[in-house]
């Protein structure tokens, strides 16, 4: 199975790869920008972050277009970028500035965006698996070719929705991928205490959906497995699900003292940092030269610095928004 | 108009919803094939086809979040929890996405979906299948949550919640299921969102309720006639609450009570109860009194349902009682 | 895997073969019994009915010791009386007398007796299996030999709690024995409707548990892979999955159409009804003698119809007991 | 006495109860090794063992259901459900099983567990982690609740609630975790469940609240001394209730107004006030009032945190507002 889903050269153009660096250093610089304002004592609120996974967010989107949909988790913010959510307004919703996208009302954890196709982060944790395959059975009964993709961590396997969506999309055969970015650790447990099967992938078997291990910090072959499991369900031929094998560099959440873990191990993932991965194999494989690769950086991190600038100048929302929007008619 | 039972009248609401936009779909354990367990959803798969109308496994959860995701994506599902207790299962889906989706979207998204529930009070079904949760339910803000208990208002009622956008829980009474009552066949009989109707009207006390216990709370009103003139308010739609027809009943009769299915302590009544003790406060001639399942599970065999579920001389009781005071 | 649990000779004495029918000829009576007094408008509340499936119940069961716990279901009176109920007490129950195993408020869906290991039925599909997970950590905390059993139908394994179940019981290595009765249907829906997998025993594999498809209407089978499991469980060895084909005979209440299948599909599984079937096989097998059978009947209907004739003469369990045991300490 | 802090002191009942009993343990995500996502069970898992301690996956449900299970086989197990709004992936068990295992099983079982959960509310957790749902729990008949909101009742509520026969839900205040305050040494400090604290005696209006928010009803109090004698009550126990506490303070003061975090639609404050408006009826001088926040999510930024929860200035009018009214 795993060799199915194994990248070939050409599989992705240099733009496509450009685009796909583009992202991940957006993600990069996104979150390494809210860890600053956090710690600085700018932000409000809480962040968890996914700085070290950027290979999965980006890689996967690159497979997806706009009509697609996607749910993703408390850690979410790569998803969103890498499926085209605006920089700016989730900025402002770590901000809590009325022109977020929940009015600065909702903050990290739930970034939605309907126009880009973000059916939202969840801070339940599995809550967005039954959301995809729900996206996925309404594209299925009105005839549409769009595709769901659920992501979520290793630590959602846990929770009892994980496997009753597998169960439905298989039965139902619908165009959903289920995307576990399995980092070793659901907040401060490894994955060890709350998983007893070896790999995230093995509940594929008994559905008789199509799974594979894979390795999460090779963003090509992310995108190259997201691509094969996306046209297989655009095509009708229902779920597939992708374990990638990642890391994340900082804490479950920024403050977190990380006792459960050691430098050495932080150390040893940093070493295979996606980004630096990419960026190798973007100069060796595709023969792009390290001017463009800075140019992309630069501005990849100027408009995450504007976005910063522009979110905080904003006011903070105003207590009239509280009521605002929940009911969609009118109100109770 | 034709005579329908009630749960004729859920299956008509249905099948024109279904008839009149294609974007409505029915999803639930044993709604297709067998046409529900109860047999509301009878004959929809043969008309609407195996994907509109879809039998599923038994997966509460995902299938509340399943239809959440259709619904924002679209289409406008109808999930199918069998018995009330059974949300247990689902709330998380519930109450932390669905109901929060137009928030946390900023209105970006919606959810125009219903959750069909039966409550098996008084047939039978004991501690795990006999359970009124709606108390729980309305305690949500961005959920609707609608009751009937008549024939006409589980059609107009069941159809205003299909068309509407936002996330609504129609509870149904086995109890009342083959109650016949004339349904308006007009394919656009919606019975308003958040009115309640008044059932009898009278001077001298209000007695509120809602679902099958309206009947009782009737019968109580002609018991007491003519010592006693009772107005009768059915209140429909728990979220959103007619504030004003309870305040408008509760300000004329000056006395209150409230009759439920759900326990008492910490349930649904005291809501309507605490309304009135605010804003009606300078009306109210006598303390409002709550008539309600004592604080305890749900009994299966006939003569303990009977002690448990409020009955029409535990009605007529409270009402002498709060009429009795000069206060 | 299958062929470690399959039986050999010699492995049930006669003596257990002839109370394990007993058992099943005991709960086939019970079940007679209620579904007439039920027609006859006796009985309140529903019925669902096991008959057909009393190898199951008979088979498990006699591998276990009163030490052990069991949960079950909606469809369990078999499981209560093969672990030890009284059929008496159980009668009482569904007559709504106040001499029931909970004084007739709680009826045939909720049988419970601590003095028997029965930690009860539980009608929400799926409960029971958290609850023997439960027992099962309580017997290792403890350090005690108790195994728990689990019983569930097949419809469960759409309930998230059957895999967070296994997941925690494989995870933690727990005494517990996961049994399946699949019985091709849950309510009114066929099990190709709403699993995906093919056999509920697939499910074992990501967890490492072992795992079986057995046939559950020969009740040596049974009792001889539940020998196995309940064994291995004891001397510490972790968690069986068991799942035994079987069918019910009955609707799924009493006074179920059951437009949902063909007389001929009933008819071939009646053919392999496992009481017979056990009956040709003592006869055989062990050289019990037909008189001997025909006395062990006549006792397990002499044995209900008592319990009918008693639990009939007792008043209706009366009104105060509404309130009795709904806390154990002092009231709220 | 020694001081502790909030957490301190729920760590500390912990510690000291695991000691007392070996069938106590404790079941939760990250409660071992990482001592508890909040510290509350810090270093327990070291002095007792893997095993009384145990790290758990991300399943609520299952870990409610197996602390039942366990419950009934001679453990006396401790839950700990991270957020408040995790509850609602666990409510079945909770709710259908826990709480019903004695009545059904007639007394023969019961089930000696406790699940301990936080709420979010005031530390910037947003719409899915900061809710509050006790008004769900308290509805369920065999479930008690308790919520403290100093150190000393941290300790002594979870202590109770420990050694108490029945299912407890301990809901503990992350806005409270790092109050100080004297806290019992005596391992045997035990606060009653169902038992109200009056943390100031006045005569001109009764404040009901409970959990932190009891904290800004006597800062209310102390801002409208001398003008209005603020008697303020400390629930402390949602179920059961201190009925005679509540009634006595209410006969003698006339005036009600209840503050809590959770929204007030068919929120718990309504139990309060309607208990009130029958059976204080006669005393009640003044318009029932809760203080709640609106009826929405909850938003996370400290600005809208601070305009959605109930604050002094919100109790304060809505005691001048009952107090102005000479009824
Ligand atoms: C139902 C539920 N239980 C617990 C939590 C608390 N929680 C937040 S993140 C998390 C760990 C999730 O681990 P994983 O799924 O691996 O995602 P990761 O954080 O590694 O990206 C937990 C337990 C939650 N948000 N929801
Ligand atoms: C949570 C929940 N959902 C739905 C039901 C309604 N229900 C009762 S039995 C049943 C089918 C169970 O099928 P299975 O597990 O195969 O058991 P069987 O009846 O075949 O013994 C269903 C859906 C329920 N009791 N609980
Ligand atoms: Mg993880
Ligand atoms: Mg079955």
């Amino acid at each position: 199975m795993t060799e199915w889903f194994a990248s070939s050269d050409g599989e992705i153009s240099s733009e496509q790869a450009l685009d796909i660096y583009r992202v991940m250093l957006t993600i990069r610089s996104f979150e390494s920008a809210a860890a600053d304002l956090l710690a600085g004592g700018r932000l409000p609120g809480f962040l968890h972050l996914s700085i070290g996974q950027e290979g999965v967010a980006a890689g996967v989107c690159s497979a997806l277009g706009p009509e697609d949909g996607i749910t993703t988790t408390h850690r979410g913010h790569g998803h969103c970028i890498a499926k085209g959510g605006s920089v700016d307004r989730m900025m402002a919703e770590l901000f809590g500035r009325g022109e977020g996208y929940c009015k600065g009302r909702s903050g990290s954890m739930h970034i939605m965006d309907a126009d880009a196709g973000i059916l939202g982060a969840h801070a339940i944790v599995g809550a967005g698996l039954p959301m995809a395959v729900g996206a996925a059975y309404s594209a299925k009964v009105r005839g549409e070719r769009r595709v769901a993709v659920a992501f979520f961590g290793e630590g959602a396997v846990g929770e009892g929705v994980f496997h009753e969506s597998l169960n439905l999309a298989a039965l139902w055969s619908l165009p959903v991928v289920f995307v576990c970015e399995n980092n070793r650790y659901a907040e401060l447990s490894h994955v060890s205490m709350h998983l007893s099967a070896k790999h995230v992938a093995d509940f594929g078997a008994p559905y008789g959906i199509p799974a594979a291990t894979l390795d999460g910090n090779d963003v090509l072959a992310v995108a190259s497995a997201a691509r094969k499991a996306v046209g297989r369900a655009r095509d009708g031929g229902g779920p597939t699900l992708l374990e990638f094998e990642t890391y994340r560099w900082r804490g479950h959440f920024e403050g977190d003292p990380q006792r459960y873990r050691s430098r050495d191990e932080v150390a040893s993932w940093q070493a295979r940092d996606p980004v630096a991965r990419f960026q190798e194999r973007l100069e060796a494989g595709f023969a792009v030269d390290v001017a463009e690769l800075d140019r992309i950086e630069r501005e990849a991190s100027t408009a995450v610095e504007r976005a910063v600038e522009w979110a905080e100048s904003l006011p903070p929302a105003p207590p009239t928004s509280l009521l605002e929007d929940v009911y969609r008619s009118g109100s109770a | 108009m034709p005579q329908l039972k009630y749960w004729q009248a859920i299956n008509q609401a249905m099948a024109e919803e279904l008839e009149r936009d294609p974007a409505t779909c029915l999803l639930g354990e044993d709604v297709g094939a067998a046409g529900g367990a109860f047999g509301a959803s009878a004959k929809l798969q043969e008309r609407f086809g195996e994907w509109r109308v879809r039998d599923t496994p038994i997966s509460e959860a995902t299938i509340v979040g399943a239809a959440l995701g259709a619904s924002m994506s679209g289409l406008r599902p109808i999930v199918e929890v069998m018995f009330f207790d059974f949300m247990a299962v689902a709330m998380d889906q519930v109450v932390n996405q669905a109901a929060k989706i137009s928030f946390m979207s900023a209105g970006k998204y919606h959810a125009p979906m219903v959750v069909r529930t039966m409550a098996g009070t008084g047939r039978g079904t004991g501690p795990q299948h006999g359970q009124n949760l709606e108390g729980w339910l309305a305690h949500v803000p961005g959920l609707k949550v609608v009751w009937a208990s008549e024939p006409a208002d589980a059609k107009g009622l069941l159809k205003s919640a299909i068309r509407d956008d936002d996330p609504v829980v129609v509870i149904e009474s086995l109890a009342l299921w083959s109650r016949r009552g004339e349904v308006p066949e007009d394919p656009d009989h919606l019975v308003p969102i958040g009115r309640a109707a008044i059932r009898r009207a009278g001077r001298d006390v209000t007695v509120v309720s809602w679902g099958a216990a309206v009947h009782r709370a009737l019968a109580a009103a002609a018991e007491l006639e003519p010592e006693v003139d009772v107005e009768v308010v059915d209140l429909r739609s728990l979220s959103p609450l007619d504030r004003e027809g309870l305040f408008a009943s509760v300000e004329k009769t000056g006395r209150l009570v409230v009759v439920h299915e759900a326990v008492g302590s910490f349930g649904p009544g005291a809501e309507i109860a605490s309304l009135a003790a605010d804003e009606c406060f300078d009306a109210l001639r006598a303390p409002v009194r709550r008539v309600t399942p004592p604080f305890a599970p749900v009994p299966f065999p006939p003569q303990l349902e009977k002690a448990y579920f409020p009955q029409v001389t535990d009605i007529v009781a409270a009402v002498r009682d709060v009429t009795r005071r000069a206060a």
